[in-house]
């Protein structure tokens, strides 16, 4: 799987367009759809786990410290994070992703074939890829923040997020808060980083499951899962990570748990006007791990520049297309 | 206690004997700067003309400190002090001293005195060595001193 | 930092009533223990101690928050930073004008005091060519960080019942300006409210509300008037734990003469009859220096302005060299009559008052100057 | 939980930490002087102190001729703006009075003002036997025996009411001090009050008088037997003092690189501080001149 | 000039070489210590030992280092501080041009943990700089690609294009103001 690809969530476009188009009488609520996607989450789950009817072996050759070793683990059970649990509770506690075959892999991912394996941490020499990580766990903590943050009589449309860019000094949700006057002052924006900061109190991780393109519909109504599905490896699966009871679209892969975040903050929301969906809000953040304790005035100068507006490309339907296409091609 | 006071004033006294007997009697202790001080018992060395000095230095039993007017008891430039010489009680003046002296003043290497009668008249018409110029701002009985010595510095 | 950072998160999840599913935290377990909140009534009531407060903020932080994982480049471009938003601060900052209103100064006013260092002590000459000991202390980089009107001061909990209510307000003055890298955030905050970068050090003066001074104002030297007196407080040097001999100058006994054990003790402590006691104040062995001391109604008798450097009369200032000395007007009645004649500068010295700037060095007018020829005295009878 | 377990590690580390530092308790509330230098150059400073311009090389002996320039050695006194204003101070006085180089052994005549002379002036004549004191404390101490009477007279190198200081001639002697003359025969401290000045030509070497001093028989201030001295004639004493002289010499102190280094000021600062001094003393002799 | 913290007032050591050895014996220790340290650039000990000795090696050092090896006096010193006669050579044609340009102390000093049950001593290590023994503590890892100091960089770089664009902007204005002040100046 090219991993470099546009990385986004396909979000609820299509049922953000339906509904557009098709008014619906009854107002729907961010709770209501959770639960049902969780439900949803948990029987596909289940499913694929009781298609393993037997239990096949599979050698996991660990690479670098503490000492490099064979692995006799289950093949399509067991995790890289199983892999670690069998080595050192260092790598268990610290691990970032891991690398398998030279790949970027989620710690909570079943591996499926004999591997190479190595564990990424955020004080490598080479951090690059446990910062994209990082990054792009940041924009789907928003997406968690934005569900949850609102009174049940919001109903917030989460959009999309582009590929991670560190640099750029702040990750981005875009989404329609169906507020669009509203403008946060501190104390809210403080609020809605609190959501984000208690996480790292709790031990939630991040699963990652593979479903097929319509069980991925029906989760989330939207239009564009086949798109998406055609990009992938297989051509029909998509990839929806669950954290606690928060499910949402990403490609991945993502952190293995929300106790490696050590300060997270919501820097600012500004106005966007996609040319596809209307005026969008986009949410920016920073976050930062807690294997690099930083300094608060470090911390605020950065989220200083968090708050000017991020430069990503403003999400649309054609811009998709073409790039799915590109992708495809 | 006798003792301590015998030896105190044998130290006391090396400088002026060795003064006066050219190197004859030589104290057997070895000596230290704080006892450059004239406090009680410590041998002095008279410096004006006077034939009871004279006398007293010659016989080879200078005069010795027995008491010091002043509250510390320690005798400092100028202060009155009793002393005991051939064998009478007498009054002096100090004009010079061994001990460390502030900066301008002269510190000289024998602890002098000028003899006093009770009346306030000095005993001696002529002071024979140097005494310092700071003296001269000291008024009352100590100008009769002042009008015989011969040099200030 | 661990621990302010747990009460941080205490108070967050109690702002934010989020109804999440998860397992609620034992957060009070989880305070009880760190080591800072609950092992702390050993630390105080101790006549020296050396620890802060323990309900005051952690003042400094971790130096590996920056040692460990920012690059050197990284530090400097912070630090340069940090310079010039405060540098910009400290400009553009209005506070740093007189305030609108400036009262005159009568004998009740107390104004505040400045926090010097102390550099050493030099001799000097009068006139009439007495020779006196000065003692050094240069003010460097003071400011006023904040005042508390006495209403408020009053409520404090520092507020002690030895002073009486609503009529001293308290007036933080800080020295030397530091990089913000080395404290919390609580302690940055203090100084950061007037726009000045954090200071190492702190202290506080008691002052009238007509002196209050405008926070953010820099309080030099020339806060003082050449001749003014003045009262220094400084921590003395330790000794640690000393017999009666050094601690008091008792006389101890002989050194021989058949004297054993009883070189350096102190004797009898108590009387008999009817006082069969020890009486309160005792002089006795125990911890030598290291407390605040106060040395009152110093001369000044000499300003260096360039380098705000006061030359205050004696050799006997608290502490050793490069000690924190506070340095404030002398409260006592000591030539009440002259300084009503000659009043100070109220609040404090502000540039503007006078129209030439001040000379580098400002003198006492009983005091030689070294380019003034050698001394020469002359009869009185001659005037 | 293993999260929880990490941070209690952590918290671990940090009490362990706080019990092994090292409180000050001598100099509390005091500050390093490395850290006053850094606030008085820091940039967020009111008005940070300017770096100083660079000093000129001063020639080797100037450590000898102008030693009153030297501070005192101990680093808890030691205060880079102190020494400064002290410097100024000096230089100031060197502008009026004009202090000519001298060592121990020179012959002085010193005019100082004095109250209660008739002409309130008072001079007086001696040998050189100490130098001592650094910056506005440095003194020197003259003798001579007038009237039979050995006399010492301790002067303070600025006191303003020094009137002029005339060096009658200019030598060194074998040794950095001449306290044993007060146990030598009188002659060799006698100086006459009308001592004719002898003449040295500038840029001269200094002459070293080689005399040997004869002692008067124990009891002496000193055991000067025991001291390192060249100025002095064979003691004359019985062979125990020797022994016991030796006995209680230390000939380590000549190597101790560690005691010589505390007990004086590097060759680093000297340098420094010199160079500032030549810069200032080449200034004070170009206004002279005009 | 010593280049590392030394203390005010040194050690006595009154039981350097046994019991009431004194002074003496202080010093005979410290020649000791000073020689290992100069044979094999690196030693372990006592930590008030090596701390006193280090300033000695220092002082050695830093006199071979002014003044060269025809310079009688410190030949002198370095024959007395130096109990094998074979490290006179390496003094002055190995270490001296080791250190000639050296801005930083010639030597290092690192605690070591206290050795239970032990004399209760706290143990430290002395080297010479630049030995060639391995490192004692091993290359720290690279921080230069970490998080805090990527995003630092990025607005680091921000920064200085900021900068750039005020300074055009303010270099424009006053061109401006110059301009419009030659006009008013010249309609009088």
């Amino acid at each position: 799987m090219p991993h470099n690809v546009i990385h986004m969530n396909a979000g609820r476009l299509a049922s953000r367009l339906v509904r557009r188009f098709c008014t619906q009488a009854k107002s729907l609520s961010n709770s209501e759809v959770t639960k049902k996607r969780n439900d949803l989450f948990t029987k596909e789950k289940a499913r694929q786990i009781a298609n393993i009817s037997r239990l096949e072996k599979i050698q996991v050759q660990h690479i670098g410290p503490p000492e490099e070793c064979t692995l006799l683990m289950n093949k399509g059970l067991s995790t890289p994070f199983n892999c670690a649990m069998h080595i050192q509770e260092l790598l268990v506690t610290r691990s970032v992703v891991a690398l398998v075959n030279g790949q970027p892999w989620d710690m909570h991912k079943p591996l499926v074939e004999d591997c190479e394996l190595q564990f990424l941490h955020f004080k490598d020499e080479d951090a690059k890829i446990p910062n994209e990580v990082l990054w792009r766990t940041g924009s789907y903590i928003l997406g968690y923040v934005l569900e949850n943050a609102f009174k049940d009589n919001f109903y917030v449309e989460l959009c999309s997020f582009p590929k991670p860019d560190v640099r750029s000094g702040s990750f981005v949700y875009d989404a329609d808060l169906k507020t669009q006057h509203w403008q946060p002052s501190p104390t809210e924006l403080n609020c809605l980083s609190a959501i984000g900061f208690k996480l790292q109190c709790y031990d939630i991780k991040f699963e990652p499951l593979e479903v097929d393109a319509s069980v991925a519909l029906t989760m989330f109504k939207s239009a564009q899962i086949p798109e998406i599905a055609a990009t992938s490896a297989t051509g029909n699966t998509i990839t929806v990570y669950r954290m606690g009871t928060h499910i949402d679209i990403t490609r991945g892969p993502l952190i293995a748990s929300t106790n490696l975040i050590y300060r997270y903050s919501v820097t600012a929301i500004h106005d966007i006007e996609s040319p596809d969906y209307g005026p969008l809000k986009r949410v920016q953040g920073i976050i930062m791990p807690q294997q690099l304790p930083i300094h608060y005035w470090t911390y605020e100068f950065l989220s200083e520049r968090a708050t000017k507006l991020n430069p990503a490309p403003v999400p649309s339907l054609k811009s998709k297309q073409k790039l799915a296409a590109e992708n495809g091609s | 206690m006798a003792a301590y006071l015998m030896r105190r004033s044998i130290l006391g006294s090396h400088q002026c004997l060795r003064t006066l007997s050219h190197q004859e009697i030589v104290s057997k202790f070895s000596t230290t700067k704080c006892l450059g001080e004239i406090q009680k018992m410590t041998r002095l060395h008279v410096v004006d003309n006077s034939g009871t000095g004279r006398i007293a230095e010659f016989t080879g039993r200078p005069p010795r400190c027995i008491h010091v007017y002043n509250k510390t008891g320690v005798g400092r430039l100028g202060d009155k002090i009793l002393v005991a010489i051939r064998g009478k009680k007498k009054k002096a003046f100090i004009v010079g001293c061994k001990q460390k002296q502030n900066f301008m003043v002269p510190r000289f290497d024998s602890n002098n005195i000028v003899l006093i009668e009770d009346t306030g008249m000095p005993t001696g018409t002529r002071i024979k060595v140097p005494i310092p110029s700071s003296l001269r701002g000291n008024s009352g009985e100590f100008t009769k001193i002042l009008s015989i010595a011969t040099k200030f510095l | 930092m661990a621990a302010s950072m747990m009460s941080w998160r205490l108070s967050v999840s109690l702002r934010c009533g989020q109804s999440a599913s998860f397992q609620q935290l034992d957060i009070f377990a989880r305070v009880l223990a760190q080591p800072h909140l609950t092992q702390l009534h050993i630390t105080r009531g101790a006549r020296r101690t050396c620890k802060a407060a323990p309900w005051l903020s952690k003042r400094t932080v971790d130096h590996k928050l920056n040692e460990e994982v920012l690059t050197t480049e990284s530090k400097e471009f912070l630090k340069n930073v940090a310079i010039e938003r405060f540098k910009e601060r400290m400009a553009n900052s209005p506070l740093k004008d007189a305030p609108a209103e400036r009262h005159q100064w009568t004998p009740k006013s107390l104004r505040t005091g400045v926090l010097a260092i102390k550099l050493g002590v030099i001799p000097q000459w009068t006139k009439d060519g007495h020779r006196f000991t000065c003692t050094l202390l240069q003010v460097l980089d003071n400011h006023v960080v904040r005042y508390i009107p006495p209403e408020e001061f009053s409520k404090y909990p520092s507020f002690k019942k030895k002073w009486r209510k609503n009529i001293f307000g308290s007036l933080v003055v800080g020295a030397l300006s530091t990089d913000p890298f080395k404290f919390s955030k609580g302690y940055n905050n203090l100084c950061a409210k007037v726009g000045l970068p954090p200071k190492r050090k702190l202290t506080r003066f008691l002052v009238t509300p007509d002196a209050a001074v405008e926070p953010g104002t820099p309080l030099k030297a020339t806060h003082f008037k050449v001749g003014d007196y003045v009262d220094c407080q400084a921590k003395t040097i330790g000794h640690g734990f000393q017999g009666v001999v050094k601690r008091w100058g008792f006389k101890g006994g002989p050194a021989s003469h058949g004297t054993t054990k009883w070189h350096r003790r102190t004797g009898n402590i108590g009387g008999g009859r009817n006082k069969a006691a020890v009486w309160k104040g005792r002089k006795m062995p125990g911890h030598m220096g290291m407390e605040w001391r106060t040395l009152k109604a110093l001369k000044i008798w000499r300003i260096n302005t360039k380098y705000n450097v006061l030359y205050v009369m004696g050799q006997n200032v608290p502490g050793p060299v490069h000690c924190y000395v506070r340095v404030m007007d002398s409260r006592t009645l000591f030539r009440r009559k002259e300084r009503i004649q000659r009043p100070p500068h109220m609040p404090t010295f502000y540039p503007e008052d006078v129209d030439e700037p001040l000379p580098e060095e400002i003198f006492d007018e009983e005091m030689f100057k070294f380019t003034e020829p050698s001394i020469t005295f002359t009869d009185k009878k001659d005037k | 939980m293993a999260a929880l377990g990490n941070r209690v590690a952590a918290l671990g580390r940090i009490r362990l930490l706080r019990s092994s530092v090292f409180i000050q308790c001598r100099y509390s509330n005091t500050l390093p002087e490395a850290t006053v230098e850094k606030h008085r150059k820091s940039k967020l400073a009111q008005d940070p102190e300017e770096s100083e311009t660079e000093s000129l090389v001063a020639p080797r002996d100037y450590k000898y001729v102008y030693p009153e320039f030297l501070p005192d050695p101990k680093p808890q006194y030691r205060d880079r703006i102190r020494e400064k204003l002290e410097h100024e101070d000096m230089f100031r006085r060197r502008t009026v009075l004009k202090i000519p180089e001298f060592y121990v052994g020179s012959i002085l005549a010193v005019l100082v003002s004095d109250p209660y002379a008739p002409g309130k002036k008072n001079r007086f004549v001696g040998i050189c036997i100490n130098r001592s004191g650094h910056g506005l404390r440095s003194q020197f101490t003259l003798r001579n025996v007038v009237d039979g009477q050995g006399m010492e007279i301790t002067y303070e190198l600025y006191n303003p009411t020094i009137q002029g200081i005339e060096v009658l001639k200019l030598e060194k002697r074998l040794d950095p001090h001449l306290f044993y003359l007060r146990d030598a025969l009188p002659e060799y401290s006698t100086i006459p009050f009308d001592f004719e000045p002898v003449p040295h030509p500038p840029g001269a070497t200094i002459p070293v008088n080689p005399v040997k001093v004869k002692l008067r028989p124990r009891p002496w201030h000193e055991r000067w037997e025991r001291q390192d001295l060249q100025g002095l004639q064979d003691l004359e004493l019985p062979e125990r003092f020797y022994e016991r002289a030796r006995e209680v010499a230390k000939p380590w102190e000549k190597y101790d690189l560690m005691k010589q280094y505390r007990e004086s000021i590097n060759d680093d600062d000297a340098a420094k501080i010199m160079g500032y001094v030549y810069k200032k003393i080449q200034e004070l002799e170009k206004t002279k001149e005009r | 000039m010593l280049r590392f913290r030394y203390r005010f007032r040194q050690r006595n050591l009154p039981s350097a070489e046994g019991t009431g050895s004194g002074p003496a014996g202080r010093i005979s220790k410290m020649r000791k210590l000073v020689t290992a340290l100069i044979r094999h650039e690196r030693i372990e000990g006592k930590h008030p030992y090596l701390d006193e000795a280090r300033g000695y090696a220092e002082r050695l050092i830093d006199e071979a280092v002014r003044n060269g090896d025809q310079h009688k006096p410190t030949m002198e010193i370095a024959n007395y501080w130096l109990l094998e006669k074979d490290l006179l050579h390496k003094l002055f044609k190995v270490l001296v041009p080791r250190y000639e340009n050296a801005s930083t102390s010639y030597t290092k000093m690192w605690n070591l943990p206290t050795v239970y049950p032990g004399g209760g001593y706290h143990m430290a290590l002395l080297e010479l700089r630049n030995n060639p023994w391995p490192d004692v503590i091993p290359q720290q890892r690279e921080v230069k690609n970490n998080l805090i100091n990527v995003l630092i960089k990025a607005a680091k770089e921000d920064h200085e294009k900021n900068q750039q664009l005020t300074e055009h902007k303010q270099s424009e204005f006053t061109d401006q103001s110059t301009d419009t002040g030659t006009t008013t100046s010249q309609s009088p």
